[in-house]
């Protein structure tokens, strides 16, 4: 039975429906790349996912059981990241990640910006990160996160080519691991044996009724 | 229950870490402060029985300027996303970081309080009991201030009424604290006054931080 | 530009000029101690008290003296972008605040016999103490931010719009104490010090200035230090 | 010019829109001098003679709240940066902005006055001459308030700092202004106030757009 | 003679030397792709461009003339697209663009909005916005600058595949005009006959000397 399962999943924003009747269905150890036009509702579907917004209609299952039933068991096993990368800018790298180490080891963080390439920068306050830096260290929350989902809304975003590639093997050994994986992207990304999911197939074709 | 104990360890450490150092939220209360004489005149009695007002609108001000930000900041960056879906209970957060501002924000203002009333010529009973009323008074100020802030984010696009519902809240808690520091000035008992400041805290522990969880969570949409 | 300043420059300078100002330090404030505790005659009014005024006077001037040095000091940071100017900025701002402070304590100290209460709204008092406030935001703003240079930066600009300030702070302030109370309440010693007061004080005064400029020196050498410290750290983690 | 009041109606939008922060700086500013008759008892002649005071500080506070959002949002999402190297000079950027905060934040404060000033019954020609000098020395208020927010950018807290460094160069506006009014209600001629209330309009004007662009170009250091 | 010559560049950030000894020359009409790693001094060269900071050493020439000798005259011709969108999130995408026109023309806001795409979400306040489709407001900024000369930085973050097309239209036309272009990126662009500038050629090892 799988994992996590969407059924018929609507979603609105702002008074427009963005897209409807939208199923999937994600095993344990599977991928799922989530595409689609910009406004299509990719940050959407993964921030319902996420348990941010709530669908319109539908209903999200997780082994079966609808997780409004238990909100806060599935808050627990799921990580979410945005395309914000909240970071507090007057704190150091490690202070910013230590903060978020869900891990009961506390050596983890270090580990964890390590394998992103950004052990070096350790003790300097984020403000002074580039963007591409930010963003790893936004990553390395999710390894830090011991959940066994992880939501990431493009992930590769302002990630350089050799970052890029330490993603993908962390996201590989988080599979191995019997981890899954949601994830939107606009970039080619190298994820074996993942489900796609295009939105575009859900799109609702209306235009923007004026919000106030 | 430690687990309650480490989260509001962890969001204190936080809060304490972005804070300015306690240093400044002092001197900014003792600069306000220290700027009625020059509006009301330099008369000694006349200022003396200013005093308590005077210092309860500086600790008043100084917690707004000071909580305001607290949400936004997170609310900007998407650090508010994570809190609110995060393991622990949205209301725990947001009484730890009350907590934390007020240890921050407020408790200072209390300990310098009779450095300011020195000023103002209040004779140390007179300032002490100013104290017992700040320390009693402030920390409703924080836990309304935070519905506050909590709401505000929800409305950013101006809904008018926020600080139509917040500030007049604030009104009891100020009035009471003058009044407590006026009757401990006058010699009366300044006692009725300060279990009014109690009553409220006890209420605005219960109501604050649902009201502000609610209010965050609204802001998600 | 800060690749012609050189370190070692001022450094050699520094350490020529430190002794001397140090000792002259030692002499004049010796000689004003002596001459103002022991060898002149108590005020014919004010008594013994009015030995407090040997400190309280010349720290009154340091503070608004000192001010003015940082204010010039930051002029030449931001015109020519010189490090020894922020570095002398950053040294000279403590000092001024700490003579301030001295001047409204010893002052408050002289208030209580004087006045039988700490303080007075005076306006000398008062103007003293806005000028402490411009010190305390002035060091506060310098220390605000992650980069030192930022600092600098700032507080350069505020030093500049407080020295255009400070004389309008100090006739509006000495205009409102004037009408609000009669200028009896205190009657500041002023011009009407005769001799025998007249002495110890310049003696004091001018070793208040040395002292500051010893005090400035040796901070700015720690300054430099501490400098150096910081790069060697923030290379030591960039480098990783 | 076109420029100039393009940024100065932006502004004034962006601060409509977000009409939440506006109705705060108000409402603050009437429970501040609503709060002091509490202080200081009921006796019409007292409160009278510290109206003016009492006002004035209470209007200075208010615009102290609202500075911090002079530039911060800017600078947090990058229209800063824009500006800085924008077609007109950065020192006109800094008035209108400057300028929309007075409007925003200050002028209501002047339109509010009276009304407030019923609280202490004053003579409606008092409170006249009081209107006066808040129009006249408000403006002063937000310049030297635009030096505070832009040299506080990027720092560690803002929300304290700004107030820290500004306070004091509050004082002889403080000063001048509250004895125009004083003045006035003691039957003197205010001019001479007014006037140093406009001389120090005149130099900020002058020195604060200066100062403030400075601190911007340096903020994105 | 080239429109945009950098000679001998060199980058400090946060008293550390980025890059050092950074040359090069751009020619109305052309193209200059930098590239390099996270952390590698694209911004900041792009920035340096902008005139938003200086650089700690070298010089930079437009038409053979220092760009210090006239500041305002070479920030008139400039357009610089930072990493962050630069939006109002309550005014609406069209007030938002309409600040933002430096063209005589108050028609040309809509029609940026259509070249990418945008026009449907003209009345919609720009808080309403998806990532991408904010990205894309905040290059229909850069349509309406009126500028001869392009200073983006990772432009096509977060746009899709279609936005990503209109846009290399866009960069082509403005080449043809004799406009010239200078942009940053992680990802694959096209753009014909475009100059590339690898960071990594630049980056300084060795530790940075003593700062005051
Ligand atoms: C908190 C208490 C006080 C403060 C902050 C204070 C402040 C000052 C300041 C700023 C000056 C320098 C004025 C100038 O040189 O232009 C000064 C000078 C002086 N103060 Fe005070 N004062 C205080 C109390 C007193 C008291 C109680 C006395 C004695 C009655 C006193 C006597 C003097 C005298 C004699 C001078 C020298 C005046 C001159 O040379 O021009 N001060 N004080
Ligand atoms: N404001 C700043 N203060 C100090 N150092 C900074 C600042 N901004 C960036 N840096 C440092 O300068 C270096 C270059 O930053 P920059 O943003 O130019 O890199 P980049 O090439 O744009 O990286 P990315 O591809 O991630 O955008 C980084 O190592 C960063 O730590
Ligand atoms: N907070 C919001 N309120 C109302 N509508 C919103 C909100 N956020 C997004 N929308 C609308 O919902 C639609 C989907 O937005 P979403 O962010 O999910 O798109 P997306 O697929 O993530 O686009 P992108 O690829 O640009 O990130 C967009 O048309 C947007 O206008
Ligand atoms: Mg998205
Ligand atoms: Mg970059």
């Amino acid at each position: 039975m799988p994992e996590l399962v969407g059924r018929d999943l609507e979603c609105r924003r702002g008074g427009r429906v963005v897209f409807r009747d939208l199923s999937f269905a994600l095993d344990a150890g599977a991928a799922l790349i989530v595409t689609g036009p910009n406004g299509s509702g990719k940050s959407s579907l993964l921030k319902i996912l996420a348990g941010l917004i709530r669908p319109s209609a539908g209903t999200l299952l997780r082994d079966g059981h609808p997780v409004e039933e238990d909100r806060a068991a599935y808050l627990r096993v799921i990580c979410y990241l945005g395309h914000t990368d909240a970071l507090k800018l007057v704190l150091t790298v490690q202070e910013n990640l230590a903060f978020w180490n869900r891990t009961n080891d506390p050596a983890r963080p270090a580990q964890a910006l390590d394998v992103l390439g950004m052990a070096a920068f350790a003790d300097l306050p984020a403000r002074l990160l580039s963007a591409g830096q930010r963003r790893r260290l936004a990553l390395a929350r999710v390894l830090v996160s011991a959940a066994p989902m992880w939501i990431l809304d493009e992930p590769t975003v302002g990630l350089d080519d050799q970052a890029r590639q330490a993603l993908s093997e962390v996201l590989a050994a988080h599979r191995a691991e019997g981890g899954s994986l949601v994830l939107s992207t606009h970039q080619a990304v190298d994820l074996p044996a993942a489900e796609r999911l295009d939105l575009k197939a859900f799109a609702v074709e209306e235009l923007p009724e004026m919000v106030w | 229950m430690t687990a309650f104990l480490g989260q509001v360890g962890r969001e204190l450490r936080l809060a304490l870490r972005q804070s300015a150092d306690l240093a400044m939220v002092v001197l900014f209360f003792a600069l306000v402060a220290a700027l009625f004489p020059f509006a009301v005149g330099p008369e000694p009695n006349l200022l003396m029985r200013l005093a308590p007002g005077v210092i309860w609108v500086s600790a008043l001000l100084s917690v707004l300027l000071s909580l305001e930000r607290l949400f936004l900041a997170d609310y900007e960056d998407g650090t508010l996303e994570l809190l609110v879906i995060g393991p622990q209970p949205l209301e725990l957060v947001v009484l730890a970081k009350t907590l934390a501002h007020w240890l921050t924000a407020a408790l200072p203002l209390v300990a310098a309080a009779p450095v300011v009333s020195v000023l103002y010529n209040l004779s140390a009973e007179a300032a002490g009991w100013l104290m017992l009323a700040l320390a009693l008074g402030t920390p409703s100020l924080s836990l309304v201030g935070a519905v506050g802030a909590a709401l505000a984010l929800g409305a950013r696009r101006g809904g008018v009424l926020i600080p139509i519902i917040v500030l007049p809240l604030y009104v009891p808690t100020l009035i009471f604290g003058v009044m407590a520091s006026e009757a401990a000035l006058a010699g009366l008992s300044a006692k009725p006054y300060l279990l009014f400041l109690g009553a409220i805290l006890l209420l605005m522990l219960f109501v604050a931080p649902l009201a502000a969880a609610a209010g965050l969570r609204h802001s998600m949409e | 530009m800060h690749r012609f300043a050189n370190p070692g420059r001022f450094q050699r300078l520094a350490d020529k000029i430190l002794p001397w100002s140090a000792a002259g330090a030692v002499i004049a404030l010796a000689t004003g101690l002596y001459m103002g505790l022991i060898a002149s005659p108590p005020d014919y009014q004010q008594g013994e008290s009015v030995r407090i005024m040997y400190v309280h006077v010349p720290s009154a001037w340091m503070a608004l003296f000192v001010y003015v040095v940082i204010a010039l000091a930051s002029a030449s940071a931001l015109i020519w972008r010189h490090p020894l100017a922020d570095l002398t900025a950053r040294a000279a701002s403590p000092l001024g605040a700490a003579f301030a402070l001295l001047t409204l304590v010893t002052g408050s100290l002289w208030g209580e016999p004087m006045w039988g209460t700490w303080w007075v709204w005076d306006a000398r008092l008062t103007s003293m103490l806005v000028l402490f406030f411009l010190y305390l935001g002035h060091m506060a703003l310098m220390n605000a931010f992650e980069d030192q240079a930022r600092g600098y930066r700032a507080a350069a600009v505020l030093a500049l719009v407080g020295v255009i300030n400070v004389p309008i702070i100090k006739y509006s302030v000495e205009w409102w104490s004037t009408l609000h109370q009669p200028a009896s309440v205190l009657r500041l010693g002023g011009p009407t010090i005769e001799a025998s007061l007249l002495w110890p004080l310049a003696a004091m005064a001018v070793g208040f200035k040395l002292y500051f400029v010893t005090l400035l020196l040796l901070r700015i050498k720690s300054e430099l230090a501490a400098a150096r410290l910081r790069a060697l750290q923030a290379a030591k983690i960039r480098a990783g």
